[in-house]
Parts: structure tokens; C-alpha cells; sequence
């Protein structure tokens, strides 16, 4: 007898098992996954377990199994996982979602001051984050064409650092001239103080929706028809004035959370699949 | 009575030159590739940056909350290596027996598809077969032992065959000459020599897959490849030099184990000659492995009826469905040639400065009983130098080296090439110290300095070795641009990271495909290399 | 050669006697004509044929190839591995079959105290011994020996001498040694065959054959 | 030993010949006692003082020891390392030095057309040869030679010992070899020391010696 550490394939009375690609902070996530998890479990009365996934491919691929139930994707990711898994269902997104940026930086030895001009990085050597991220990738390379830039034709091909806190680093030592970067991760390394003196903030992209929870289906059919219902108004009625609640709502980042419809990530999957990332 | 007999004439020589020649101008032909003869390629503003990384070499996170996670994720870490290891060596005696020359001889058509075949399993990374499991079996242990078992077990069938191939061959030929079998002459003439060889490299293997437990934390298993990737992503230094510490003292103790239990095959106890006698070590030694494997099987609940579960099935064929058939438009194919070529002008360079440098250093780093304190402490610094190169994984490597190197073929490159000197280096140490030692005693009897023993009594037979050991790295090297290929530095990886993040299965099988290719062309250029030097 | 013969190869260094017993038992094929051993041309045979014409033919190489990290008493059972299976084979590694032949034999070459030593910690005459053994236990038809005594001091050359004669004759085979000692071809071979540069340039009964006339014959040809 | 002496070393197979010339040499550590050569003591002695030892003393190792893969000119060129730079070394694996010395050794022993033929494709008479070439180029004071002359016809290998004899002599150095060819020792050597299981049990001037009392040495301590 000794259960594996890694959660079995479904069973009819299996936990509701939540996870999340690995994005800001990653190194925070066992702790932040572990709180929210119990504070689930408790408000639901259901077994919830958290599996870490490092890769975002990964982590789509194993909703799309059903090895995970619940998932906090990103913009992008979440299409894809709902495209490739029928009867997947949106269930919540952060209040800053629903308004979200990322922001170009620049080199200081570049000499580029803040502009709304994407086209002056045209010609400069570039990075993005993560591949598939929303934030680092698909939405800030359809503002750069929104301006006439080739979001592929930077000289020799944009970088791909991989994660926000390599795109900052990257910019900083001067191999790439400009990057982009998730806006919530840029707050709050500056306020930190972590970001190096050599970056500088050169723009930053108009609005557009980006995380959110996404419900597979099925955990549905283990747990109830209404479990799509009881989640959204578990998240929903998240308040800062509980101070249980609080700590969920301060590691997100977020000051509550509000629902969410799968029309909101249409403009997402049109440019996904303009740039072949989705299929 | 009548055959006239007479010595076969000498031929060789000038294909010999051609092959140094041909591998000079293949080098040019990359170094000029990844722009070192056109414009700058440093980028000295980035030093700061590359500081900070050394700097955290030297004060590692030790706080004990994040010490207790390291402690944990190393468990895992064992567990997933034993098991991976253990079916590698498994795997790859079976399959040594299918690739080795010596059980086709002159058939060299079986002997290609064989090899053909193998290059499959062999010519995706370990990362990939993670990511093509995690879609057929889901969240399951078993991802992590056949995404590290079914690679290496085929690297394995591979070089365990050339560790037979390369054995001196009188012993076992004596046999032949006198009616025995292939199989038993082979057991009795040449695995004996190949033991050595064979041990060693099975231990290594048993360090690969520590290192390989990266892979492990795509299915949500923990680890300390999960731990380091973590903290890597968001440039946590201190935390990622203690998980390349926590991963190179597992290296270590997987060394130290091999090493001792090589030494006890190598010199047996001097028993009574008259009597058997068995090594209580190794007996011990051998048990200690089977519990190890015991006790990880128990500890990952491996359960076998998952492989055939229904629910496998299901997803395998959706895979199989998505992928093929396979994606055949030209701009695909386009990308596909020119990532090719990039991704060989990277490989021959890695390879090139790592077997420069593991040649090199292999003198020191070599132990060699009787030498004095001096050596013996410049050997043990050089190793250990060598096991930190591997132990920081190269996605590591890239990204420090792009800090200091504008972006392009060159820094993947070298990230590979300092990362396969951590493991040439090591293995052509331990080549070293398996090339028989008399000739080099003899020369040392006549006076002749270390050096110049070493340059006449161990070069000249390590010569063999050595490249097969370059020529097999550079293979892996070709495999690992998967890693670092995404950083701007080009080459086939960044097109196949592209394509499964966008899960377009049926350019991934096409993409694999080229790389197997690749893989396979890059063995069969190696062999004929081999033969030619032979 | 006739049943029972003995005979030796003698000729300069570099003459091409190596050669000559390579081609007949079959690991060197030859450039130009052929051998019939047992009535089979090893070097047109294949497979299982060959393996039984090749079971039936021992040699003592000039450089022993034995096999050095095996223990002696390994390398004397395998002789017999043309006769074994491969089970049996492996079997034997690790628990050593039919000791008592191995042990007779290593006790003809004064060997019995070393069975379970590892081969390469032997002296260079105590390893021809074991070269020696392996034929005894393999008791072939045909023995070729390729300077079986150069290791030898010369009581033991001549007991290795007799036991190889004794070997051949037994069993109405025959005996091909090379040998650079005329005094121990003359002993204890009954045909003398010199090479020289890879030809045959002397064929005689060693009765017809002096001492002197044959040390003379290291002189003439080189 | 006096300078300009000729030792042969005579016993039986595994009486400890090999190790007592590897002690002299200092690569077998003695288990009891010790040896003094050119007034030093090489189990003693380390780094430098060792190795200039060492260089004035040549050895022909009885399984040669040669490198394999390596051409025959840099085998023979590997007993001049002793007083090579390292970078001379390097350099002469590309270009060979010293060709003149090389092939006038190579011609002493007949093997001057083979200089550049790679070493394990010579017959094991050719190999022995190019052992004995190697010394030839050292020049040593004192010559250790285990058993030169074993894969030797007798005319070559009177001509290896007259070779071997004359180097020590030249140099008012000595030989030290062992032998297990008796008429050989008389013939070659000033003196014969008789070992058995590791201990001298004869020390005699050869000329005191006759061959059948040489030959009954070996019948008697077996
Ligand atoms: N594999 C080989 N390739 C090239 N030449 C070879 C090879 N083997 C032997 N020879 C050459 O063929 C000739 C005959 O060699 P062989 O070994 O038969 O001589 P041998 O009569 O046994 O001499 P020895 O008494 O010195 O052992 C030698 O000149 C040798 O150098
Ligand atoms: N490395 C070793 N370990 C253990 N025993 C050894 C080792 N080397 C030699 N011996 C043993 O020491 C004894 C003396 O060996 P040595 O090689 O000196 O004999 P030798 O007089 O040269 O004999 P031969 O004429 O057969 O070459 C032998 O019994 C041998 O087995
Ligand atoms: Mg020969
Ligand atoms: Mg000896």
C-alpha cells in the first residue's frame, strides 16, 4: 500500500485536483496553490489536491486528459486547453484581468524615451517571454502589427528568455535592446526595487483579458452538474474584508474576483491562430 | 599447404586526412556560421548580470524551509533516477546484443536498419518523451521512469555495443578460432574486458538520470529539476546554485558508488589462488542496487496495469490521430532545413570546444594511484569543476551566457559545449584510466616525465576512445539544442517548442522526424569517421 | 598430413608461421590458394559447419589472447565452449563447470594451486601454461601451436612438447607447432617444414634432419 | 653487479624473474630487503631524482609493453622521452626526431623497412625486435632485458644478445637478463644467478658452468 505521490487517473470519488501554469513567481506557487486549495476544500466540502506543472504545454495537455480539473490558465492557454477539451468551462478571472497590459522596456543606452510608438523598436534586437505566454507574446506581438511592426522580424528573430524575470534581465545587460513583459510583474518588481537601473519603461499595450479559471468537464460529471456554479460564486464572493479571503486574494494580486464567459477570450483565439498558436 | 601468404597493404592513411581535414573545415564552416568571423559577438554590458549568477555560487540559499523542500524534492529525485537508470541498463543490454558489429558481423544491412531503428527512441530528448508521455499516460509516475528509461536505454544499447566492438578483440577471435559460438565468445572473450568499461558507464548513466529529473517536473512530480526550474524562472540565483549543489552531491555519491565498486571488479581481493572466492562487496553492492530499486518502485506506487489501462489507449490513439499523418508544407519543410543547419553548425561547435577542453584537462582530472598530494588535489578540484559544468542544466547555461554574448548561434552553442565538457571531461578521465596502464609504466621505468608518458603511452590508445566518446556527445549535443535552442539562438529546438506549444501534432511528427534524421546521419557519418581512424 | 603427425613450423622471425596456422585454422584468410582441414576448407565454410570443423582444431596463439580479467580456471573451460551451450556457458561463469577436467589439466602443467587467480596476475610462462591447459580440456583432433615453449624454461618446454604430442596422438590427430628452438623440433616432431618469406622452402622427416643442419637453415634463408 | 658485467638471471617459470628485474627498475615495490642502482635506491626515490634514474636504465619488458596503435619510429623514439622536453615529445608525434638514430637502431636489429608500420601488425619476433630498438635509442647504463630473446630464432637471438651485451659494455655499464634458454646464459653472459620461489639459489661465473649443469639446475629446484 503506498498511494503515489503524483494523483491516479480519475476515479469516480477522486479530489478535485487544481493547478496552474507556472508564471509570475513561480517559486511561490507550492505555498499559494496549498492555501487555496484548503480554503476550497473547506468552503466546498470537496477533497482538493494541487499538482506543480512547470510547463505550460504540459499543463494543457493534462487538462485535456482530465488529470487536472481545475487550472489557472493563462489568456492563451486557457483557449487552447478549452479548444482541445469539450465541455470545459470558465469559471472565474481576477478583477485585473479583465484590464490587462503588458509594457515594453528598453535598454537606457538606447536613448529610446517612453512613446506610444511600437515602431521606433522595429530594427532593435527584441525579446519576448514564454512562447505561448499571453502577456510576454501573442498579445503584445499583435499590437506591435496593430503598428506596422513584424512581430517576427526583429534582426536575427526575437528571443524567447522564457520567463518576465529573464526578459528584465536580458534588457538590463543590453543583449536585447527592448523586451516585453506582463505589467503586473513589472508593478511589482519595481516596487521592489528589484528592476535594474538600465531598464527602462517604453510603452504599454491597451487593454485586453488575460487569466482565468478554467473547469474541466470532468470533474462535472464526478461532482455535480452545479460544481461549475458553486466555483464561480466560491471565487466571486471572495472578500477582502475576510481575512481568510484576503490572503487568497493577496497572492493572486488581485483585489477580488469576477465571472467570466468565453466570449471575453475571442479576440485571444483570432490573433492565437493568425499566429499559428493555435490550430 | 599451397597459400601464399602476405601482409594486406596499408591504406589508410590518407583517409585519415581526409576525415581531420573534413572535420576542420566542417568547423570553420560553423564558427563562420555563428558569426564569429562577422561583427562583434560580445557583449561586455551584460558582466553585471553574469556576476550576479557567479556571485550566488558562493552564497547558496540555506534557509531551512527552503532546505527542507531541496531534502524532499532529492528523494523524489533518487526514486525517479534508480528507476530510470535501472530500466536504461536493461533496455540497453538487450538492445547492445541487437546494435553490436560483432553479433552481425559482415551483414552491414541488418546492422544499419538496427541501428536505424534505435536512432528513434535515442534522437528525442528526454523533455520531449516527458512531454509525449504526459499526453498518453497523464499525472502518472511512470512518465518519469520511461521519459528517462526509453532514451537512455537506447544510448545505452548504443554505447554499450561500441564498449564490446572496441574491446581488444585476440581473446575473443582465439575463441572463435577454436568452435565456440558468437554469444558465448563474446561472453567469455570479451565482456570481461568490457566490464570495466560497462560499470562505469552504467553508473554514469545513474548520474544522467539524476540530472535528468528536470523532465520531472512536467508531470507535477516535484523534484529537484522541478525545484530548479522554479527558481530559475524567476532568476532566484542563490536558490538554483543550492538545487546544482543538492543534484551535484547526488552526482557525487552515484560517482563514488561506481568508482568503488569499478576498483573492486578491476583488482579483486587477492585471495588464495587455489580456492573461490567471492567479493563480499560487490555481492553487497549488488543487493544494495536491487533494494534501491525495490524501495523506489514502492515509494512512486508504480502500478504496470496503468500501461494498458483503457484510458491509455484512449489517449494514445488521440495522439496518434493528431499526429499523422504528418505536416508536409513547404514553408514547414523550409524552416525545418534551415533550423537543421543551424542546429549542426551549434553541435560542432559544442563539441569541438568540449572535446578540446576534456582532452586537456583529462590528464589531471584522471586519478592515478602513487601521485603526490599536489595532484592528487588539482585532480579532485578539476572534477569537481567538471561536475558543477553538468550539474547547471543548459537552459541555465544559455541564459548566462546571453548575458555576456549577443544573441545567436554562438551562445546555445557554447552552453552546450560547457555543459558536454562537464561530461566529456569526465568520461575521458575515466577512459583514461581504463587504457591499459603498462606501456605508460614501461615508458615511466625508462625515465621518461609524466607527460611525455602520457603524450606516448596513453594518447596514442586513447585516441579510439575519445572519439567515440565525441562523436557520441556530439550526437546528444545535436538532442540538447532542444534545450537551449528557444534563447534567439536558433537551430531545431526552438521549432519544435513552437510547434508542441501550439500543439500542432502533425508538424511535431515531422519535426521529430528531422531530428531523428539528423540523429541518424550524424551516427553514420560518426561510424564511418570511427573506421577510418580505426 | 597423416594422422597422428607431428610437425613443426620453423623459419626465420617475420616468415609468415603466425600466418600459416592463422589460415589453417581460419581467422586469416589466405590471399592466394586454400587449406583442407578434416576434409573442410575453413575459409569457404560458414555458420554451424565451420564451428564444428573449428571445435575440432585447437590453438595456442603466440600472444596466448587469453583472456586477462577472467580467472584461470574461465579461461581454461573455454576450450569447451565450442561444445557448450550458450546456457551452459553462462552457467559456468558463475558457478565453474566440470572442474575435475580443469583441475587434471592444470595439474599437467603444474598449474593445480592457481585455478582461481585472475589470469593476468600470472607470470608470462605460468599464462603460456594456461594457453596449454585450455587445448588439454578442449581435446581437439587437430592441434595448432604457435610457439607453445617461448616462455618456457626448457624442462617445461619439454613437458609442454610431450603433453602436445601425447594430445595429438591420442586421439589420431595431428600436431602443427611453430618452433624457433631446432633442438625441440627435432625432439619431438617427426616433419620439419621451413618457411621463408612466406613460402614453403624446406619439407623433411626430422629423422633425416642434423642439429647443426637445421640452426644452419636460420642462417641461409634470411 | 660491476660495470661491464653481463648477469644472466635463470629459474623456473613463476620463480620471480619478471619481478626481480622490476624491482631493479623500481615499478614492483620489494616486499623485504632493498636494491641499489647507480648507487640509489628507486623504491626510495621521487620525482626528478627518480626519473633521471630511471632514464640511465633500460628495460625490455617480457610482454614488451609497446604501444599498439602508436607507428614503430615513435615506439623506438619513446625510449629517448627521458631526457625529451615534453614539447619535443609533442612535436616528434607529428614529425618524428632523431630519424638517423632511429633507423641505424632499427637496422641493428633488421627491421629498418617496418619504421613506419603501426606496431601491432608486426609478427612477435618483429615486436620483440622493436622492444629491443627502443633501449638501443636510450642508451642506458644498465640494461634490464626479461627474457629478449623469446620469440627469437637462434640466430637472431645470439644477434640480440651480442646487441644487448655490447650496449651495456659500450657504456661500461651492465646487463641484467633473464633467460630460460640455458646455452644462451653460457654463451652471452659473465654471470648466472639461479633464482627459486623468489630467492637466489645460484650465483656463479658462466665460465665456471657447464650446459648440462645449467640444464639440471632447472630438473633439481623445480
Ligand atoms: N595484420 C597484419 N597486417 C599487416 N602485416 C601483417 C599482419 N600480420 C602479420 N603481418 C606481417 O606478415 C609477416 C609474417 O608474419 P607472421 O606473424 O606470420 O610471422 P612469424 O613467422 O610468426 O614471425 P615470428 O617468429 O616473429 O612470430 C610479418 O612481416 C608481419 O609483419
Ligand atoms: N601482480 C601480481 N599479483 C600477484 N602475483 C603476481 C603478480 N605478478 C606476478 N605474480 C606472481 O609472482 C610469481 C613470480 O612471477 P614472475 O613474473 O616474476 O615470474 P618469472 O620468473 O618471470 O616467470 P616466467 O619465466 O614464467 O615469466 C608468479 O607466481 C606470479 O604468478
Ligand atoms: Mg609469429
Ligand atoms: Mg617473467
Amino acid at each position: 500500500g503506498r498511494t503515489s505521490p503524483v494523483s491516479g487517473p480519475s476515479d469516480p470519488s477522486g479530489p478535485l485536483r487544481i493547478g496552474a501554469i507556472p508564471d509570475q513567481d513561480p517559486e511561490v506557487l507550492q505555498r499559494l496553490y496549498g492555501i487555496v486549495a484548503d480554503a476550497l476544500s473547506g468552503a466546498l466540502d470537496l477533497d482538493v489536491s494541487y499538482a506543480p506543472v512547470t510547463d505550460y504545454a504540459a499543463a494543457v495537455s493534462l487538462f485535456r486528459t482530465g488529470d487536472l480539473d481545475l487550472v489557472w490558465f493563462g489568456g492563451l492557454t486557457g483557449v487552447q486547453a478549452r479548444l482541445q477539451t469539450a465541455g470545459a468551462v470558465p469559471i472565474a478571472q481576477r478583477d485585473i484581468d479583465a484590464d490587462f497590459h503588458s509594457v515594453f522596456v528598453v535598454n537606457a543606452a538606447t536613448g529610446l524615451t517612453p512613446s506610444d510608438d511600437l515602431a521606433l523598436l522595429a530594427g532593435r534586437r527584441f525579446t519576448y517571454g514564454s512562447e505561448t505566454s499571453t502577456s510576454g507574446r501573442l498579445m503584445p506581438a499583435f499590437f506591435l502589427r496593430e503598428q506596422g511592426v513584424d512581430p517576427d522580424g526583429f534582426p536575427g528573430g526575437p528571443g524567447f528568455s522564457g520567463s518576465h524575470d529573464a526578459t528584465l534581465a536580458l534588457v538590463a545587460s543590453g543583449t536585447y535592446e527592448a523586451g516585453v513583459l506582463n505589467e503586473q510583474v513589472w508593478t511589482s518588481r519595481t516596487a521592489e526595487g528589484a528592476v535594474d537601473p538600465a531598464v527602462v519603461r517604453y510603452a504599454r499595450t491597451p487593454a485586453y483579458s488575460d487569466y482565468h479559471w478554467l473547469l474541466g468537464p470532468s470533474a462535472v460529471d464526478r461532482l455535480g452538474e452545479d460544481l461549475p456554479d458553486r466555483l464561480t460564486d466560491w471565487f466571486t464572493g471572495l472578500s477582502a474584508d475576510d481575512p481568510g479571503d484576503a490572503e487568497v486574494l493577496e497572492l493572486f494580486g488581485a483585489g477580488s474576483f469576477i465571472p467570466t464567459e468565453a466570449a471575453n477570450y475571442d479576440q485571444i483565439e483570432e490573433i492565437g491562430r493568425d499566429l499559428g498558436l493555435i490550430n | 599447404m599451397t597459400a601464399v601468404l602476405a601482409a594486406p597493404p596499408l591504406h589508410r592513411d590518407r583517409r585519415r586526412w581526409a576525415w581531420g581535414l573534413g572535420g576542420l573545415v566542417v568547423l570553420g564552416w560553423s564558427l563562420a556560421g555563428a558569426g564569429l568571423f562577422s561583427g562583434p559577438v560580445l557583449n561586455p554590458s551584460g558582466l553585471r548580470q553574469f556576476g550576479r549568477f557567479a556571485a550566488a555560487a558562493l552564497s547558496p540559499a540555506h534557509d531551512a524551509e527552503f532546505l527542507r523542500v531541496l531534502a524532499e524534492a532529492t528523494l523524489v529525485t533518487v526514486a525517479y533516477a534508480a528507476l530510470g537508470a535501472a530500466l536504461a541498463v536493461v533496455l540497453g543490454s538487450l538492445g547492445a546484443v541487437a546494435v553490436s558489429r560483432t553479433t552481425w558481423g559482415r551483414r552491414r544491412a541488418g546492422w544499419t536498419a538496427v541501428r536505424g531503428v534505435l536512432a528513434v527512441p535515442r534522437g528525442l530528448h528526454e523533455a520531449v518523451w516527458g512531454l509525449l508521455l504526459v499526453n498518453v499516460l497523464g499525472l502518472d509516475p511512470w512518465v518519469g521512469v520511461l521519459a528517462i528509461g526509453i532514451p537512455y536505454g537506447a544510448v545505452t544499447a548504443k554505447v554499450f555495443a561500441d564498449l564490446l566492438d572496441e574491446v581488444p578483440r585476440g581473446g575473443y577471435e582465439a575463441l572463435l578460432a577454436s568452435g565456440a559460438g558468437r554469444g558465448t565468445a563474446a561472453l567469455y572473450g570479451l565482456l570481461p574486458q568490457a566490464a570495466g568499461g560497462l560499470l562505469s558507464y552504467s553508473f554514469y548513466r545513474l548520474e544522467c538520470a539524476v540530472r535528468s529529473a528536470v523532465v520531472l517536473g512536467l508531470i507535477g512530480a516535484g523534484g529537484l529539476g522541478y525545484q530548479l526550474a522554479l527558481s530559475f524562472a524567476s532568476l532566484r540565483w542563490e536558490q538554483v546554485w543550492a538545487a546544482v549543489y543538492a543534484l551535484a552531491a547526488l552526482c557525487v555519491l552515484a560517482d563514488v558508488g561506481g568508482r568503488a565498486v569499478r576498483r573492486r571488479v578491476a583488482e579483486p581481493r587477492s585471495a588464495d589462488g587455489s580456492r573461490p572466492a567471492r567479493d563480499r562487496v560487490l555481492v553487497v553492492a549488488g543487493l544494495g542496487s536491487l533494494a534501491l530499486v525495490a524501495w523506489s518502485w514502492w515509494f512512486l506506487a508504480l502500478s504496470p496495469a496503468t500501461l494498458t489501462s483503457a484510458r491509455t489507449v484512449d489517449q494514445l490513439s488521440y495522439v496518434l490521430d493528431a499526429a499523422w499523418p504528418p505536416a508536409t508544407e513547404g514553408d514547414l519543410l523550409t524552416a525545418i532545413g534551415s533550423a537543421a543547419v543551424d542546429t549542426v553548425q551549434m553541435s560542432v561547435i559544442a563539441i569541438a570546444v568540449a572535446t578540446a577542453g576534456a582532452v586537456l584537462l583529462s590528464g589531471v582530472a584522471a586519478r592515478r594511484p602513487g601521485t603526490g598530494p599536489a595532484r592528487w588535489a588539482a585532480g579532485l578540484a578539476v572534477r569537481l569543476i567538471l561536475l558543477l559544468l553538468r550539474a547547471v542544466p543548459p537552459p541555465v547555461w544559455a541564459l548566462v551566457l546571453l548575458f555576456v554574448l549577443l544573441p545567436g548561434v554562438l551562445p546555445g552553442a557554447l552552453a552546450l559545449g560547457v555543459y558536454a565538457l562537464g561530461v566529456l571531461g569526465r568520461l575521458v578521465a575515466e577512459a583514461s584510466e581504463e587504457v591499459d596502464g603498462r606501456p605508460r609504466a614501461a615508458l615511466r621505468a625508462s625515465g621518461a616525465p609524466p607527460l611525455g608518458a602520457w603524450l606516448y603511452g596513453v594518447l596514442p590508445a586513447l585516441g579510439g576512445p575519445v572519439l567515440a566518446l565525441a562523436l557520441y556527445r556530439w550526437e546528444v549535443a545535436i538532442r540538447d539544442t532542444v534545450l537551449v535552442g528557444l534563447l534567439g539562438a536558433g537551430g531545431i529546438g526552438v521549432l519544435l517548442s513552437g510547434r508542441i506549444a501550439a500543439f500542432d501534432w502533425a508538424a511535431v511528427t515531422t519535426v521529430l522526424a528531422a531530428i531523428v534524421l539528423l540523429t541518424l546521419a550524424v551516427d553514420l557519418v560518426s561510424e564511418r569517421a570511427r573506421a577510418a581512424l580505426r | 598430413m597423416a594422422a597422428g603427425e607431428r610437425v613443426a613450423v620453423v623459419g626465420a622471425s617475420g616468415a609468415g608461421k603466425s600466418t600459416l596456422l592463422g589460415v589453417v585454422n581460419g581467422s586469416v584468410p589466405p590471399t592466394a590458394g586454400g587449406v583442407r582441414v578434416h576434409g573442410g576448407d575453413p575459409a569457404a565454410l560458414r555458420g554451424r559447419e565451420l564451428r564444428r570443423l573449428r571445435a575440432r582444431t585447437g590453438t595456442i596463439h603466440q600472444h596466448l589472447e587469453l583472456v586477462g580479467p577472467l580467472r584461470v580456471v574461465h579461461n581454461v573451460n573455454a576450450g569447451r565452449l565450442g561444445s557448450w551451450s550458450a546456457a551452459r556457458a553462462l552457467r559456468s561463469l558463475v558457478q565453474p563447470h566440470g572442474l575435475d577436467d580443469v583441475r587434471s589439466a592444470l595439474e599437467q602443467v603444474g598449474l593445480a594451486d592457481r585455478m582461481f587467480e585472475r589470469t593476468d596476475r600470472l607470470s608470462g610462462g605460468e599464462r603460456q601454461r594456461v594457453a596449454l591447459a585450455r587445448v588439454l580440456v578442449q581435446r581437439p583432433d587437430l592441434v595448432l601451436a604457435d610457439e607453445p615453449a617461448s616462455a618456457l624454461d626448457p624442462a617445461l618446454a619439454d613437458e609442454a612438447m610431450r603433453l602436445l604430442g601425447e594430445l595429438a596422438a591420442d586421439r589420431g590427430g595431428a600436431l602443427l607447432a611453430s618452433l624457433h628452438d631446432p633442438a625441440l623440433a627435432l625432439r619431438h616432431c617427426d616433419r620439419v617444414v621451413g618457411l621463408a618469406a612466406g613460402r614453403v622452402v624446406l619439407d623433411a622427416p626430422a629423422a633425416s634432419l642434423t642439429l647443426p643442419e637445421l640452426e644452419a637453415f636460420y642462417g641461409v634463408v634470411r
